[in-house]
């Protein structure tokens, strides 16, 4: 299986997304520049973390006009897996790929620490090595992961069950005080109508190695070598 | 040369997080008679067109693709200034 | 902009008229603004540099020591550990949030400037002891200041230390350490040596930002400080990253023979330093310099302190590969200039030439002070002071207070605002051990790093202060598994000019410099920072120590934190009941005087050796110095941290019970080991000659103290945490 | 209960990296035409006050101590309501 990085000026969890995949995970991986304007040859792409564009106006804003992103666009149209992380999720949303905003964490602070996920559904590309409402460990690191929709938005998000990760404690339950930034109905992870592109606030690569402290990250990466090679590519 | 100001502002029923801080802290601090505070930016922009029409016509555009997002945010236009 | 005397400009009569004799004539307006920078403390060192030649700086293991923009370390395998530590004080003071961020900007510039990709940031902050609105302010704009920088650019915080004393209130010091990863034969360094090859300036335009923060930096804080200061540097830490990403890929296409980053006193200085290495001239047209504002002259030029800017010296015929480079991150690559064979520092404004100085004046010409040293008249009377006037606080009370303490309570609050796992080699985290531990991606190895001061020691008695400081970082690093290799410093001091100002700074000097002797752990770097004074006096000394390590094998370490049930907890390292200079004596009785508790160097060594052994031999299931807060507090941050209990049991044999748990005496770790281990640990023990004792073991729920079977503390870990944890978040709310 | 605004921008000289980094991107997106952009804060404030005397200097106490920062910026205060 092939993934691509795409790399914009300021993202910085490039390197750390590359060494998952071609390390712990043995797959071939490319980074893509964001000058690029062409995407072929890839099964799946990365949407990495960082500060693209400095986060400046706003996260992501920037970014989704870089000349790489009509083709990312094409590739999740035509069914490709599209994974964003933090920034990469940021820039989902304002790509419109994924319904939604990014606001300032509620407590206005950069957060990092470690958070327990309620997983919601595992039949997606990302999450059939987990189990419905398993709760897992990821790290997270972020001063704007407080995700905004409006009413309407969130109910069709809720009756067509895009929501893939919702903020908890360690025993599953879903509540405010176990949200570390304020975002509408716990939300820490949601996919796209398809259910190939999945954004996430959390940072699945940095837990996918014992010697880090966590393997739960590791189960995403190989939901999505799994979903591959169910679909006989 | 047209000197423009953006307001841009978040919608309303969209929560401030950064409004609310302040507004927390300056209750804290004694000021009670504030109700609300919202915080949003104020963006000003220099820019070359042949009349406030086009002057108009490309900050709209500028605002729509780049400066706001509408998921979010309202904005307002003002051009202030020629030189 | 309104002109400045040579005075205002903090020359002395006596330094200009020198200047007068260097060029024969009176200097013109831009010629004395150079000198008055090149001249400041903080440039030229001219009260510092007589006492830092004490310092050992040589060993195997250094590459590049003092002199450079940062030291440089063998790691083996090809690879070195580039690092410094730099202060940011006055700035922070005025503009905490964009103070302290210019200043990671900068030691982060100091780092890729050597050719070195930054894999780690440290930290190390001092704030007014009043728990005002002041205190809070500062540190939340400081440590968001950090890591608005840090996190965009992509370099994980992962330690430091902060602390709170009366001294800091309105001189705030805020210490940033980087340390970089570097292979040997792609180390840059910063000179110019081919004559005729041309100087480049990149990546920010020049504004009117910081001219003369270099001379202010240099001076007290008084209340005018506020009209003097220079218009604040804005840090773009976006533009930063592009920088480093930019010049990293310029070494490792070898494009450069030299790199320099323009800090204080910008152009100038970073012109100077380049050329005067060996011995050459140089010539830059100021005109040509990209600039963000209009109508500037070319003193504002030549002066800027402006962000993100770096000076280069491309190898023959590089200039277009590296414009294209530049091109690609989206930043400007420009001309400014030629290495000359003259001498001479020759700044043309198109045709004119408007300042020419010989660089050696700049630089090695730069005066050279030995003030008077003094000592103080606290010295005699705090180091004789009668401990017997102290009463004994209650054990368990004092241990809550202890726990509350800023000084000694969770830092989470701060760390939590740092992206500590970025780059994904972070494996001891902040918090969990006594200094951070990274891997070395496609090798085996780990490298560790810690930051350490504690200014009261140093205040009470600045030669032991000097040794505790460098003995403390060291055996930080050994409990994590870590051998020393080198250190860093930053000698945040008060004005030099006041005897027993220069008295503290020649005996901490002195005994930091011991101690690096005898532990093996070179200084390859460092940086000054004196006139840290307010009205109200000089802070307390503060020599900052960032230290680094090696772990040949990164599965070989420990954290602090208990493990098991039934494990049986030691002490290494010679018991003694000293107060002096505690945490204990300063929370609980108002006090902060006392003998300093002596540095034994030659057992401080032998327990090192110990420590990195039995974590080696993987022995020890946590491994946690005494510091401070004494043994009372190191018990309970391994307890609080593996959420399980311990039962412990002395003797104090008649002595005080507050000296046995709260004295901060160097040269002590708390370990637990399995019983099955202990065998083992004891032949080690006395193989290295390091006293020992079974102090009690892991397990329960609570952390309980029997003096003489008599229970003294018993607390639950669970309220230990949570006044451990919340003080800090508490106090910030 | 009165409506203000207050309109913070950097001080003249400061850098904006904001600023910069949006005009950089719109004329990456081919509006050549702007030639500056500078970002401040527009921060919306209800409070109640006697008059529009007391609310104004209300507003400047708040202003100094909390909203914006003297060392890098400017502001200016507009009284925009009644309710
Ligand atoms: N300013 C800071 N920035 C980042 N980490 C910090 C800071 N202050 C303290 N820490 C981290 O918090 C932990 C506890 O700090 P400290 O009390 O100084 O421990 P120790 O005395 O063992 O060095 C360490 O991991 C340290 O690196
Ligand atoms: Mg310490």
């Amino acid at each position: 299986m092939k993934f691509g990085v795409v790399v914009f000026p300021g993202s910085n969890c490039d390197a750390d997304c590359y060494h998952v995949v071609q390390t712990v995970l043995g797959h071939e991986v490319d980074y893509i520049w964001h000058q690029q304007a062409s995407l072929t040859g890839y099964d799946a792409l990365i949407i990495p973390g960082g500060f693209s564009y400095g986060d400046y106006l706003r996260t992501g804003a920037i970014a989704r006009f870089s000349p790489i992103m009509p083709a990312v666009i094409d590739f999740a149209n035509q069914g490709g897996l599209v994974l964003g992380i933090c920034n990469g999720f940021q820039i989902l949303l304002e790509a419109g790929l994924l319904p939604g905003a990014m606001l300032k964490n509620r407590s206005l602070k950069f957060i990092c620490d470690k958070v327990n996920l309620k997983v919601k559904r595992n039949d997606t590309a990302f999450t059939n090595q987990l189990r419905v409402n398993e709760v897992i460990t990821l790290p997270i690191a972020h001063g704007e992961g407080n995700y905004f929709c409006d009413e309407e938005t969130l109910t069709a998000l809720r009756d067509e069950n895009r929501i893939l990760f919702t903020y908890c404690n360690a025993s599953g339950n879903e509540g405010v005080e176990y949200n570390p930034n304020g975002s509408v109905a716990n939300i820490a992870g949601i996919v796209n109508r398809q259910g190939n592109v999945l954004g996430m606030m959390p940072h699945p690569e940095r837990c996918s190695e014992k010697i880090l402290g966590g393997m739960d990250g590791y189960s995403i990466f190989a939901s999505i070598l799994q979903s591959f090679q169910e679909a006989g590519r | 040369m047209y000197k423009a100001n953006i307001y841009v502002t978040l919608k309303k029923g969209v929560l401030d997080p950064q409004g609310n801080a302040v507004k927390n802290s300056l209750h804290v601090l004694g000021y009670q008679a504030v109700s609300e505070v919202r915080i949003g930016k104020l963006i000003e922009v220099w820019l070359e067109a042949d009349d406030e029409q086009n002057a108009r016509r490309e900050l709209e555009e500028l605002i729509d693709r780049l400066l706001a997002n509408p998921v979010i945010e309202d904005y307002q236009v003002e051009i202030v200034g020629v030189e | 902009m309104k002109e400045l005397t040579y005075r205002e400009m903090g020359l002395t009569d006596h330094e200009y008229n020198q200047i007068k004799n260097i060029l024969g004539r009176e200097p013109n307006y831009l010629e004395t603004g150079v000198f008055s920078v090149m001249w400041s403390e903080h440039c030229g060192y001219k009260n510092s540099r007589p006492l830092l030649r004490e310092f050992p700086t040589e060993g195997p293991q250094v590459i590049q020591g003092p002199g450079e923009n940062a030291g440089v370390v063998d790691i083996g395998d090809g690879q070195a550990l580039v690092f410094k530590i730099e202060s940011h004080n006055h700035p922070s003071a005025i503009e905490p949030y964009q103070g302290a961020a210019t200043g990671v900007g900068g030691i982060l510039r100091d780092i890729f400037t050597m050719g070195a990709r930054p894999i780690a940031m440290l930290n190390s902050l001092r704030f007014g002891g009043g728990q005002d609105a002041r205190v809070r302010e500062l540190l939340s704009g400081v440590v968001a200041g950090i890591g608005y920088y840090g996190n965009c650019m992509g370099i994980p915080n992962v330690g430091g230390e902060v602390y709170f004393n009366e001294t800091y209130k309105g001189n705030p010091l805020v210490n940033a350490m980087c340390v970089g990863l570097v292979r040997t034969d792609e180390i840059a360094l910063a000179v110019a040596s081919e004559v005729g090859s041309s100087i480049m300036i990149v990546g920010a335009k020049t504004g009117r930002d910081g001219i003369h923060g270099a001379t202010f930096a240099s001076a007290e804080l008084s209340e005018k400080s506020k009209e003097k200061r220079p218009s604040v540097q804005v840090g773009d830490p976006f533009m930063g990253k592009l920088l480093m990403e930019a010049c990293l890929e310029l070494i490792k296409e070898d494009l450069v023979a030299g790199m320099q980053d323009l800090g204080a006193a910008g152009l100038t200085s970073s012109i100077a330093e380049a050329a005067s290495k060996k011995g050459r001239g140089v010539v830059v047209d100021v005109s040509k310099v990209p600039r963000r504002e209009t109508d500037m002259a070319p003193y504002e030029v030549m002066l800027s302190e402006s962000q993100e800017r770096m000076l280069i010296i491309p190898r023959p015929g590089a200039e277009a590969r590296i414009e294209a480079i530049f091109d690609k991150w989206g930043l400007d690559a420009t001309a400014i200039g030629q290495v000359t064979d003259d001498g001479i520092f020759r700044v043309m404004d198109s045709k004119s030439v408007v300042a020419e100085v010989p660089v050696m004046a700049l630089t090695e010409g730069c005066p050279v002070y030995v003030r008077t040293a003094e000592e103080p008249e606290y010295y005699e009377r705090c180091r004789t002071y009668d401990m017997n006037l102290v009463p004994q606080a209650n054990p368990q009370a004092a241990l809550k207070k202890l726990l509350a303490s800023p000084n000694i309570a969770s830092k989470k609050w701060i760390f939590s605002q740092y992206d500590y796992q970025v780059m994904t080699n972070t494996v001891i985290m902040p918090g969990d051990g006594d200094a951070a531990v990274l891997r070395i991606k496609g090798t085996r190895k780990g490298v560790a790093f810690t930051t350490d001061c504690n200014s009261r020691m140093v205040y009470l008695d600045p030669y032991q202060g000097g040794m505790m400081a460098v003995c403390e970082a060291a055996r930080n690093l050994a409990c994590v598994g870590g051998k020393p290799l080198a250190l860093t410093n930053c000698l945040n001091f008060g004005n030099p000019e006041k005897p027993n100002v220069y008295w503290q700074m020649k005996h901490a000097i002195a005994g930091m410099s011991a101690a690096a002797k005898a532990l093996d752990t070179p200084v390859v770097s460092g940086n000054v920072s004196l006139y840290n004074e307010t009205s109200a006096g000089a802070i307390f000394p503060t020599p900052v120590v960032g230290m680094v390590a090696l772990l040949p094998d990164i599965d070989l370490r420990c954290d602090m934190a208990f493990k098991q049930d039934g494990d049986l907890i030691c002490i290494l390292g010679r018991v003694r009941y000293e107060l002096g200079g505690s945490e204990y004596l300063s929370v609980c009785h108002g006090l902060e005087t006392g003998a300093v508790p002596a540095v034994n160097l030659e057992e401080e060594r032998s327990l090192l050796e110990l420590v990195q052994e039995l974590v080696k031999e993987q022995i020890v299931q946590s491994c946690h110095d005494i510091s401070d807060g004494g043994a009372a507090i190191t018990l309970a941050e391994s307890a609080i941290k593996g959420k399980i209990g311990c039962h412990i049991k002395v003797n104090s044999h008649g002595a005080r019970v507050d000296g046995l748990l709260f004295s901060e005496s160097p040269g002590q770790v708390v370990i637990s080991a399995k019983r099955s281990d202990m065998e083992r640990l004891v032949q080690l023990a006395v193989e290295h000659q390091v006293e020992m004792r079974t102090i009690g073991t892991v397990g329960g729920d609570e952390i309980i103290i029997e003096d003489n079977d008599i229970e003294i503390i018993c607390l639950s870990v669970q309220e230990a945490s949570e006044i451990w944890s919340g003080a800090i978040e508490r106090f910030m709310k």
